[in-house]
């Protein structure tokens, strides 16, 4: 326990908090940006069994801002729950963590959440994900910490079933395109501060100090010097069907995309669930400072550097690539 | 006149820090469909709105002096 | 320059930033917990050259928040200005590190100053080394970057000279007792907030965006959800010896604690500048949860597992060690 | 009624989180000698005494109805 004197010395948390976090489990989703920052912080906390699930691999644009990873990682080009699972065994090798390479979709994700865990945080980048954790949550009782950034931009919430809003209620649906840190860029500094966040709500919940828990959501602009604290309450919506009274848990239901890749083409073939509104799309990458063409019928962009098209009818094709986990990434990073 | 603060990329894609709307009451619907139409803003429906401080329902009032402020989810983590 | 791609994206830095983040010289003083977080962040930068400055070696208790070390730094007894210039060649090896293992008192520090550099952040443990940052940093034109931290309080501030306060215009002299991270603890998140705000402030002043940087001192409690930012400008002093019109500069010539080892005791005696108002000390050090005895001549506690005895006429004994270093860190910590 | 805001160790300090001063006009320095006199605060002098979200000099005056907070410099890191 010396190890954990200065946290132990911490008044709201002293030597019964310590065990108490000793003996709770953590999942984190994704190990990216945010992910990284807080799997990093709650190890050293000293938290009982950290779980992280992440798909994608550690890559040199990743550096800059994922604080787990180093040259070496990138070089090999390590999945990142494994890269992960290294440096923090070598930070602490008290607590278990268990890594795994998968999809949040996957079958064994929602195992997980069926042995027990005490917090999800939010390490993800993609919106399809977040309101898949929230149902997953509310259907669980799982509190849940949404934590979003892009440029020095951010925001953090943490969602307690029962009480507060749920992810669901604040964003009633999918954006239809989305900010990321691909297209807007990103500071460090911005992932820090909502890693910071999340982990200081996280480390609440599981010392069990309900009333020291934050019930506003968290909103900072770190370049243009501003930050708020927006109450939520009244977002909390009875018809909601992932937290109100008659739940549907639509996530865990939505027909998914399917997903092909083309023969001899290098390219990846998207059904997005839903038509494309081509024109509104074409707007929104104009507006992140993206070159589209468009017509009534298709929709050029480039993404990430892959040519991809977006038919009406709600057909997509990502070119320059056979990886259908690529592929899908890109995908649910932008559309879904 | 209703003071509405920008968040994000919309301080980018309006070019400036706040919107001015002329009205003495006008409701957070509305004040969606104002978006959409006069400024063409799109995904106005994702936007969370705030007003003074604490996020409003659709059916809420805003009045003359209340400080709203749009803030947009991102996805980045 | 593809790995720095996402802070390339973000518009304030673009190409024209990184160039000049490429091209700047950072000093961070103490890379304790604060240090090691903003060392690593701006190392991830991308930054040109980065000097490094610390006395200490790395501990187990320093795991639980001083992210660049892992349990091989502690076991090892590395010092941390070693352990952590390993870790950031490991992250960059495009930026250049430099590591001295010094006091910031020692003669070789100045000279850092000389040489030039472009931003100084601090990463110190106490007053008396951030009135010399402050006094060089004056001294030399260079800004520097306030902050600190102490359970789940934390605060940061950037003093540009010829522009903003000073360190000494805003604290007019040294608190007689500190409250530290070993006597009220200390929790990750409120680190890693504040080396959030030093990160961005570096930044924007490494870019030459001045019209960014914050002009406020930020304050917050991560537990108690409180967060304010301050106008400091009322404060700037023009009789400020360290900034005003007719400077003294009075930490450069501040008579220094004198310090020896007795023989055979396992103790070290200090001898402070000026006296001790035993009463006003043993108060404040009880207020931290400390006990402590004091009669009219000396007052008695126990400091990091010291036995430390304070005589009215500036005189301490720190017991229980030899070494003249750890007896120097107690001292300012606590008392300088 | 000057209401005082208590940050960082001060609150367990004085076991609350905010104090009330009955006065009507004080100056920071006076604001400075009560809380050492009556409060048995020590080090006053190097705490940072902000009013209306602004750090303000000795001379200032506080009235009533202006917030005023207290500011402990720390020296971990």
């Amino acid at each position: 326990m010396e190890r954990y004197s200065r946290q132990i010395l911490f008044s709201p948390i002293g030597e019964e908090g310590q065990k108490k976090i000793r003996s709770k489990h953590v999942l984190i989703v994704g190990v990216g940006a945010l992910g990284s920052a807080t799997a990093e912080l709650l190890t050293r906390a000293g938290v009982g069994k950290l779980t992280i699930v992440d798909r994608d691999y550690v890559d040199w644009t990743n550096l800059q801002r994922q604080t787990l990873y180093c040259e070496q990682d990138a070089e090999s080009g390590l999945p990142k729950a494994i890269a992960a699972k290294q440096r923090l065994e070598a930070i602490n090798h008290d607590v278990e963590i268990r890594a795994f390479v998968m999809d949040a979709d996957d079958e064994p994700f929602v195992s997980i959440f069926e042995q027990g865990v005490d917090v999800v945080i939010d390490g993800t980048d993609n919106f399809e994900t977040r309101f898949l954790i929230n149902d997953l949550a509310q259907k669980y009782n799982v509190p849940w910490i949404y934590g979003a950034c892009v440029g020095s931009y951010g925001l953090s919430f943490a969602m307690i079933p029962g009480k507060t809003p749920c992810f669901r209620c604040l964003v009633h649906h999918l954006p239809s395109y989305h900010m990321t840190c691909d297209n807007i860029g990103i500071i460090a500094p911005t992932v820090q501060m909502v890693a910071s966040y999340q982990t200081a709500e996280a480390l609440k919940i599981l010392v069990e100090d309900e009333r020291a828990i934050r019930d506003s959501l968290v909103v900072f602009d770190l370049w243009k010097n501003e930050h708020r604290f927006l109450k939520v309450n009244k977002l909390k919506n009875k018809q909601c069907p992932s937290c109100g009274e008659h739940r549907s848990y639509p996530s865990l239901q939505e027909p998914k995309a399917k997903m092909a890749v083309l023969c001899g083409r290098e390219t990846v073939q998207i059904r997005h669930p839903h038509s494309f509104d081509l024109k509104e799309m074409a707007q929104q990458i104009k507006a992140s400072g993206q070159k589209v063409q468009y017509n009534d019928y298709l929709m050029i962009t480039e993404l990430e550097g892959h040519r991809t098209v977006l038919f009406a009818d709600g057909r997509m094709l990502i070119h320059g690539t056979k990886d259908l986990m690529d592929a899908r990434s890109l995908y649910q990073k932008y559309f879904a | 006149m209703i003071r509405v603060l920008l968040f994000a990329h919309l301080k980018e894609q309006f070019n400036r820090q706040e919107l001015i709307f002329p009205h003495q009451e006008i409701t957070v619907r509305q004040l969606r469909e104002e978006l959409e139409k006069n400024y063409s803003l799109s995904s106005v429906s994702s936007i969370m709105i705030a007003v003074n401080e604490e996020f409003a329902t659709d059916e809420e009032i805003i009045r003359e002096g209340d400080v709203v402020a749009l803030i947009p989810p991102v996805s980045g983590g």
